[in-house]
């Protein structure tokens, strides 16, 4: 029962020849005409050293969490914004949408079918951005070690930054993650968009091995 | 006799040649009826033109009315008829109408043989007779040779639809012996009564006091034969069993005949009688009328339209003891603008081949006939230049000076409903499909009639407009630019575009020095701006037949408006204007609905004015109407209405005005017309046209000021109006899919704050309202322009098939963006500089409350406007969008330049406003602006239009270019990269959020957007028409029925005539 | 009044230290809304963090030139409002550049920043920002309403348009406030100022759960970076024009900084207890309560 | 639950009755009995709620049993109806038209384990699944294991627990 991937392209999305108002048909071909495909690039950051570093020390200090909750560990992030412990004094805050938000936390297990969604949303947030793997199934996928429909290696689709191991891990745990994050990115080692960027061919081929429709162009900008 | 007279022919020839004819024809052989024809037509030419030699020597000769004395004995023993200029008049129009006819009807005649034409003949001899005759007896005789002969042509006729005309024959000969019996007991009686059959013999023996029975009998069988409401179904199946050209005759030469009849015994009766004629004229002029409305076949309507038509002139007759010497020349004014348009209505029915209203498509096509229909039309309903609008002015103004009120309500109402049939029809013939394609055969004895009668319109126009005495409108300049281009309309567009740009500019140059600030404003508007809105006609290609003579028409109208000194000119130019615009709004592919509607309302408009000028007239106390004649009303003298008049001339002016300005209420026309016009005649009705209605308000305010009726201040209501159709036209804006709709109904709103400001009346107001004026004028015409140029190059005005134009269309995207910035207020463009007056005016004013409304509805504004340029140029592009170009260069050229002109209006407002306020001065003394250098000042604020824009720019600009610096690496991406839940868009149609775009206002505020207006003018048209409907079944096609019908009208208007 | 030189400096003083503060007022606001929740909030200077972090963001997208021109129409929305009142009553320094226009132009340069965002967002072609622009327009046609009336019934009470004026009016003594003395048209415009904050209940036209946070989805990097600079700046700007005309005006620096910290309080106590209305609710609520205050106020001034 | 069987069997060839508790009992039917029976239940005896539209698979018996849970929520009772199929171009008749619910079911039932509803809308889309090649992940055949260290890159090192014995060792050390 092997497809062509061909065969999973969605009708919407499939070229169509539409007819103007002046008569004259011509070709729509909506992966190419509604969707750039430029490739990410490697980006450096500013040429003075404490211009950088002054960034990093911002980038640090505002950390934007993208509110995509992946898998079952999006349920311990909730309590982050409680009084009990109030990540805001961290300089941690949440973003409905992926242009703003510069952390993307995969919250939990990753089925194939979110994967393609968080590729989607990572891609479109904007360089410098982090991700962070939450819980075993994102380090090896867990108690879903044998499923047929759950990546167990984040890292093999996304740059990650930080793995925070337990099942699920408490929000101290996230906590602290998120302080070595920013020690990271103090420290300007947070380059995974770089990263990301540098071995784009690599990620690209692991992502598409497993998600079988891809139906997008190969950077979502 | 004098010597002119010896070379003229007795008039006696005329019946005599009828007669002579129709027996020589029965001598010839019944197969030579080609000689036959030749025969009728030779006899009836001549009869033409010894009456049209006669009326030469009346008019420019100077010759004496001749008595003819039959048998050599004076009146008592003997017939006797007379020949004076009416006789003359009227049998040259009974005769030529007969000659006309005859040739329109060469086929059936040449089928049916030396007969047919022989009763012809007889029949135009019998109308002659009843014109001339001063007999009772024999008018008698010739009435019953009329009734015979026409009957005899009915059934000669009968040959397409066998029996219908048949039946229609039969019923009109027993109606008629009914007719001929009262007729007949009545000369019987008056005979026993006055020992006299002479006409003028029963006058002097005073008849009507005599013996009243006996003048009633005479007259009710006179006024019958006029078919009356409701004794005139076995006539109206004449009208529409016969052939047309006998159809003509009837309609024309026998109303004509009869009705002069009618106005003999009137001099018999005297003045008691009056009151019954005008009642039984004004009621069959509002009941034909309204039994008219209803009705989808062409030839039957027209066979109530002309019994309204006699009804109206009867009615004229009846008020002959206020009209006095004006009687001829409205009498006959209406007389003959119904002859002739009717004549040529039935004529040109000929060459329509199907019944039924709609199949008048088949003329559509050919621009000659168009014209013809339209001058018909025109002078049914009394539109300038034609003889009946100078005869309606005359007669309302006479009406209006002897308080007969009712009557002058009755008269315009009737007009109206008439005007609603015929306009609706119109709209038929130019915007329906042809059944089939087919257009009927044009053979020319067909068509000469129907030429003929145009011809004549045109002549009859000229020489009313010369009897008129004061202002013939076919000498004016602007009108005759106008007409000239019916004559050019063969030309290409670019051309007659060239020319009309011209002759605006240079009709400007040639009379700017004539204008007050004031009225230089609007001249510029209507000129200027007129020509700049032309060059975006320069994108049509082909010849436009049609476009430039109406356009033309409204350009002349808006400057004959504000020329205009007095009542009449204003008058005429206002209903110049209102035809033209008509004509180039019914250009819109589907604006045929809404075309009707927008000339009804106009119209409606128009007579309120008409009637407010004629009430005014009356009440200006200088004037006495009866030793002049003359109703001059200058505008300025508006002012001197005295006082319980006065109010009611500001109500009925006012309302008259805002029917134009589309106050709420009388707004329901507007959307439609304006959204539906093509894309170049949009700014021009929209942008400019509506301007008039204003330039009518300030002329009026200036003159009469404040007024209060029943203690209420007609400003102050003026000002709720205005509130509210600023609110509603805004708030309706919102709930528009279409674009166009959405600037027809923003327009609305526009004339609200503009009529609030005069409405205000104070300086800052006044100034307000010609910013608005000004503003208005300049981005709706630019945003009509951009709108319809998008909705050209997408072929569709819906806002949610659009969106994401925007790259395809820049430059229409600059033209509405600063369109719309200007309009909502915003500085620093020009809107805000209204605004800022609009404020410091209302710190002025004593009302407060209606301000809370005017508030509301200023925000309001940004919905419509955000939508407006959201989902047209932003958001999502569409499929078959992609490839749309660029609006044509015409059509984006004049909008580039409404952009610098904005910004310029903008920058220096001073330029434009800075003589205005001066000159408000003069009627507003306090409160006007301080003009220093940049900055203008009131005595409460300030503000300084320059400074505005370089703080504005400086801080803008710093921005855009921090902005461009810091961000100069970005991706540029396309419209499906947007953050979407981290899923993807489906289609640009799903994503492209832009239909029901303010649903939750909808839910909050959309009660206030019920369409009561409209249910209500819809439940006042379907009144009509019910009532018409209802009339109908009284027509139930049975002789006996049509019968009982005389029997009753007889027996009502005894005993209200004799009762009373 | 006329233009100096000198005054394109003092304008630019004013704008440093309304910057500044509203950063650290917007900061500040935050946390005293976070202890209504018994959380301790962001830091002071976090908008400062987010500020240059959004400016130090490496790579930023655009859909083209009106997405560029929504964040600058915007914030020379907000720079301008402030710039055209003055600041400082009775401060040649600090009156700006009000020479340009008086109460009416404030007024009507509100809509200024608005409108060029509402088309910069809809460039972007979300339809949550075309939602959000629909709400939010919506919205402001009833909130704005009961400001105009009181607005008209200060002006007529003072009898000018001039803000210099009408705060002069109100020297001598708290009793002299509009507050005081004209308690209704100050009701119906706090009213409204709760409507243009941005803050529960008004807030749908962010609505951060429905339409991730409506007309700025699509704003990023830099773009972000000037909104948010606006929205450092517009709070005061427009609290600054309530403070003129309602509360006496400031005449140091001080008392400016009090007045406009009381005024913004008001918007985060009323925002920190009430859930969020629906647009037709927040519309009805502005008709039904906030301008029958307006209304009374024009009619017994 | 008995008088509704006994009723059951006289109007259609129902095979063996099992019941669970008192108010759930199932019955097996023929497929080409199971639409009428399904309407006289919704209709005559008031199970008018469709609980669950589910599949087992009997590999070993080479056969598909669908079971349709209704329930009568009037007198709180159950039943169930079991349609055996055979699992080789499984095909059965769509109640979409009964419950549109079913539709949901049916098009899941085909994704996961490959039976045919024909006439069923959207049957065909993809319910979970995006991008699926391989044989219908619920069938007994399919070994997910195998397809997971196919698919999915392992991270090396990863051990596996028996969780009873780990657990023990962890809370119990040294009790064996």
């Amino acid at each position: 029962m092997k497809r062509d991937p061909m065969h999973f392209i969605k009708p919407e999305l499939m070229p169509r020849k539409v007819k103007g108002p002046d008569g004259v048909e011509f070709e729509v071909e909506p992966l190419r005409d509604y969707f750039c495909d430029a490739p990410p690039t490697v980006q450096h950051g500013a040429y003075l050293k404490i211009v950088e570093d002054f960034f990093n020390w911002a980038r640090a200090q505002s950390l934007w969490i993208l509110g995509f909750g992946t898998g079952c560990g999006a349920i311990e992030m909730r309590p982050l914004m409680t009084p009990r412990f109030d990540a805001y004094r961290y300089g941690i805050q949440w973003r409905p949408t992926a242009r703003q938000a510069n952390l993307l936390v995969i919250s939990g297990y990753l089925s194939t079918k979110t994967l393609k969604r968080a590729i989607r949303a990572y891609e479109q947030m904007q360089n410098p951005k982090y991700v962070v793997g939450l819980g075993s199934c994102t380090i090896n996928g867990g108690m879903y070690w044998d499923s047929y429909n759950t990546i167990k290696c984040l890292d093999q689709y996304l740059p990650v930054d930080l793995y925070i191991t337990g099942c699920m891990p408490r929000p101290e745990a996230l906590l602290q993650g998120f302080e070595d994050l920013k020690k990271l990115i103090r420290a300007g080692q947070a380059e995974g968009a770089n990263r990301y960027a540098e071995n784009f061919t690599w990620y690209k081929a692991n992502q598409k091995q497993v998600i079988h429709d891809w139906d997008m162009p190969d950077y979502n900008w | 006799m004098s010597g002119v007279d010896g070379l003229l022919l007795s008039p006696l020839l005329i019946l005599a040649t009828g007669l002579g004819a129709a027996f020589l024809l029965g001598l010839l052989h019944p197969r030579q009826s080609g000689v036959a024809y030749g025969l009728t037509l030779v006899a009836l030419a001549w009869m033409a033109w010894i009456p049209a030699r006669w009326l030469w020597a009346f008019v420019l000769q100077g010759a004496a009315p001749v008595e003819i004395l039959t048998a050599g004995t004076p009146p008592p023993f003997a017939i006797n008829l007379r020949f004076g200029l009416p006789e003359a008049a009227l049998t040259l129009l009974v005769n030529l109408t007969g000659l006309l006819s005859a040739i329109h009807l060469k086929d059936v005649l040449l089928n049916q043989g030396r007969r047919a034409m022989a009763v012809l003949l007889v029949a135009v001899m019998a109308l002659g007779g009843i014109i001339l005759t001063r007999d009772m007896f024999n008018l008698f005789v010739f009435l019953e040779l009329a009734v015979i002969s026409t009957a005899g042509l009915v059934l000669l006729s009968d040959t397409h639809r066998p029996g219908l005309a048949l039946g229609a024959g039969f019923k009109y000969l027993v109606v008629s012996q009914f007719i001929s019996v009262f007729l007949l007991v009545g000369i019987i009686f008056a005979y026993h009564a006055t020992g006299t059959l002479n006409i003028d013999g029963m006058a002097e023996a005073g008849l009507a006091n005599v013996a009243a029975l006996a003048f009633f009998l005479m007259f009710i069988a006179v006024v019958s034969e006029l078919k009356p409401f409701p004794a005139n179904g076995w006539a109206l199946d004449i009208y529409e069993s016969a052939p047309p050209a006998f159809s003509a005759l009837f309609s024309a030469a026998t109303g004509a005949a009869v009705l002069y009849a009618a106005d003999k015994l009137l001099l018999i009766g005297g003045d008691a009688w009056l009151p019954m004629a005008t009642a039984i004229g004004i009621v069959t002029f509002i009941a034909a009328n309204l039994l008219a409305l209803p009705q989808t076949h062409d030839r039957r309507l027209l066979g109530y339209s002309s019994v309204a038509q006699t009804g109206l002139v009867l009615m004229v007759l009846g008020q002959r003891d206020i009209l006095g010497e004006a009687t001829p020349f409205i009498a006959f004014g209406l007389l003959v603008s119904h002859a002739v348009a009717k004549a040529g209505l039935y004529w040109l029915s000929g060459l329509v081949q199907e019944r039924r209203l709609t199949d008048w498509a088949a003329l559509g096509r050919r621009p000659l006939l168009v014209f013809a229909f339209a001058t018909f039309m025109a002078m049914l309903t009394g539109l300038p230049p034609f003889p009946g609008f100078y005869a309606k002015w005359e007669l309302v103004h006479h009406l209006a000076g002897a308080d007969r009120l009712v009557l002058l309500a009755l008269v315009l109402l009737g007009a109206l409903i008439e005007a609603g049939y015929l306009f609706r029809w119109f709209g038929y013939l130019l915007k329906r499909e042809a059944p089939g394609g087919e257009t009927a055969p044009c053979t020319p004895h067909k068509l000469v009639p129907v030429l003929a009668a145009l011809a004549a319109g045109w002549a009859l126009a000229w020489l009313w407009g010369d009897l008129f005495g004061r202002v013939n409108l076919l000498l004016a300049l602007p009108l005759l630019f106008a007409l000239a281009f019916l004559l050019l309309d063969w030309l290409p567009a670019w051309i007659k575009n060239t020319l009309a740009i011209a002759g605006l500019v240079a009709y400007f140059i040639m009379t700017w020095g004539e204008y007050d600030p004031m009225r230089l404003i609007f001249a510029i508007i209507f000129l200027i701006g007129g020509a700049l809105t032309l060059l975006a006609s320069y994108h049509a290609h082909g010849r436009r037949i049609g476009f430039y003579p109406a356009a033309m028409l409204m350009y002349a109208g808006m400057v004959m408006l504000i020329q205009a000194t007095s009542a009449f000119e204003f008058f005429a130019a206002w209903e110049l204007l209102t035809v033209g615009s008509y004509f180039l709004i019914l250009r819109g592919k589907a604006s045929e609905p809404h075309a009707l509607s927008y000339i009804l309302f106009s119209l409606g408009g128009a007579f309120l004015i008409l009637a407010g000028f004629a009430i005014a007239a009356a009440a200006v106390p200088r004037l006495d109407l009866a030793a002049t004649g003359a109703l001059q009303l200058d505008l300025a003298s508006l002012a001197q209405v005295a006082a319980p008049a006065a109010p009611w001339v500001f109500l009925l002016l006012a309302i008259g005005f805002m029917t134009k300005t589309a106050a709420i209420g009388v707004h329901i026309w507007l959307p439609g017309a304006h959204a539906e016009a093509e894309t170049d005649v949009s700014p021009m009705v929209s942008g400019i046209l509506l301007k008039a209605g204003l330039y009518g308000l300030m002329v009026l305010l200036l003159a009469m000021g404040k007024q209060q009726l029943h203690g209420v201040e007609l400003t102050h209501a003026l000002l709720w109006v205005a509130a509210l159709t600023a609110l509603l036209g805004n708030l309706m804006a919102v709930f528009q899919e279409d674009a166009k709709r959405l600037l027809a109904y923003s327009s609305i709103g526009q004339m609200g704050y503009a009529m609030f400001g005069l409405a205000l009346m104070n300086h800052l107001g006044w100034l307000m309202a010609l910013v608005f004026v000004i503003n208005h004028y300049i981005y709706k015409s630019m945003l009509f322009l951009a709108v319809g140029g998008v909705a050209k190059r997408t072929g569709t005005r819906e806002m949610y098939r659009m969106g994401g134009l925007i790259r395809l269309m820049p430059l229409s995207f600059i033209a509405v963006l600063i369109g719309i910035i200007a309009l909502s207020g915003v500085p620093p463009l020009s809107g805000f500089g209204g605004r800022w007056i609009f404020y410091n005016a209302i710190m002025d004013s004593e009302t407060r409350l209606p301000i809370v409304v005017l508030f509301l509805a200023g925000p309001v504004a940004f919905l419509y406007l955000f939508r407006l340029i959201y989902t047209i140029f932003l958001g999502q592009l569409k499929d078959e969008l992609r490839r749309v170009k660029e609006a044509p260069f015409w059509i984006v050229l004049p909008q580039m330049i409404y952009v610098a002109l904005l910004l310029v209006f903008a920058l220096v407002p001073g330029l434009a406003l800075r003589q205005v306020d001066a000159y408000l001065d003069r009627f507003f003394p306090d409160g006007g602006l301080r003009w220093e250098g940049g900055q203008i000042t009131s005595q409460y604020g300030y503000w300084d239009p320059i400074a505005i824009m370089i703080v504005v720019g400086v801080i803008f600009t710093t921005l855009f270019l921090w902005l461009l610096f810091v961000n100069r690496r970005a991706q540029m991406v396309k419209q499906f990269n947007i953050v979407f839940s981290a899923e993807r868009p489906y289609r640009p149609e799903t994503t492209h959020f832009a239909w029901n775009f303010f649903a939750p206002y909808r839910k909050a505020l959309g009660f206030l957007t019920q369409p009561l207006a409209t249910n209500f003018w819809g439940a006042v048209t379907d009144l009509l028409h019910t009532a018409g409907d209802l009339g109908r079944r009284l027509y139930d096609g049975n002789g006996q029925t049509y019968a009982f019908h005389l029997l009753a009208f007889v027996i009502i208007a005894f005993f209200i005539g004799m009762g009373a | 009044m006329a233009f100096e030189w000198i005054k394109i400096p003092y304008a630019l003083l004013t704008l440093f230290i309304v910057v500044n503060y509203g950063m650290l007022l917007g900061a500040l606001m935050q946390k005293i809304a976070a202890r209504v929740g018994r959380r301790h909030g962001v830091p002071i200077w976090q908008n400062y963090a987010d500020l240059i972090k959004n400016y130090g963001l490496r790579t930023s997208i655009t859909h083209g030139v009106m997405f560029y021109l929504g964040p600058v129409f915007r914030l020379s929305g907000g720079v301008g409002l402030l710039l055209f009142v003055p600041t400082i009553y009775g401060s040649e320094m600090f009156s700006n550049l009000s020479f340009a226009g008086d109460l009416i132009l404030a007024l009507y340069f509100v809509f200024f920043g608005t409108l060029g965002m509402a088309l910069g967002a809809g460039e972007s072609g979300h339809p949550h920002a075309a939602i959000g622009v629909s709400r939010g327009l919506a919205q402001v046609t009833a909130a704005e309403l009961p400001f105009a009336l009181a607005v008209f019934a200060v002006a007529l009470q003072y009898q000018t348009l001039s803000i210099t004026d009408i705060v002069a009016a109100q020297q001598g003594g708290v009793e002299n406030w509009t507050l005081f003395t004209n308690p209704l048209a100050v009701a119906a415009a706090m009213l409204a100022f709760l409507g243009s904050m941005m803050r529960p209940p008004f807030d749908v036209v962010l609505a951060p759960q429905e339409i991730p946070i409506g007309p700025p989805t699509e704003y990023h990097s830099s773009y972000l970076a000037l909104m948010q600079t606006n929205r450092a700046i517009f709070p005061i700007a427009k609290i600054v024009v309530y403070m003129n005309l309602f509360f006496g005006g400031a005449a140091t620096w001080p008392v400016f900084f009090l007045k406009v910290f009381c005024i913004y309080l008001v918007s985060v106590f009323v925002g920190v207890v009430f859930p969020r209305f629906r647009v037709e609710q927040s519309i009805r609520w502005f008709l039904v309560w906030a301008v029958p205050l307006g209304v009374l106020a024009i009619l017994l001034v | 639950m008995h008088a509704l069987y006994d009723r059951l069997k006289a109007l259609f060839p129902v095979g063996e009755f099992t019941e669970q508790r008192s108010n759930l009992a199932f019955v097996t039917l023929p497929g080409a009995y199971l639409r009428p029976a399904l309407l006289h239940l919704r209709d005559r005896e008031g199970f008018t709620h469709l609980v669950l539209l589910t599949a087992v698979d009997w590999i070993e018996q080479g056969q598909f049993q669908l079971t349709y849970l209704l329930s009568n929520r009037a007198e709180n009772r159950d039943i169930g109806l079991r349609v055996m199929l055979p699992r080789l171009g499984t095909v059965m008749a769509s109640i979409h038209d009964l419950w549109p619910t079913a539709a949901t079911y049916q098009r899941e039932l085909r994704e996961m384990f490959g039976i045919d509803f024909p006439d069923s809308p959207g049957v065909y889309e993809e319910f979970i699944l995006e991008g699926w090649n391989d044989i219908p992940p619920y069938r007994r055949d399919f070994d997910t294991l195998q397809y997971a260290q196919d698919s999915y890159a392992q991270r090396p090192g990863r051990e596996t627990r028996d969780p009873e014995s780990h657990m023990k060792q962890q809370l119990y050390p040294g009790k064996g």
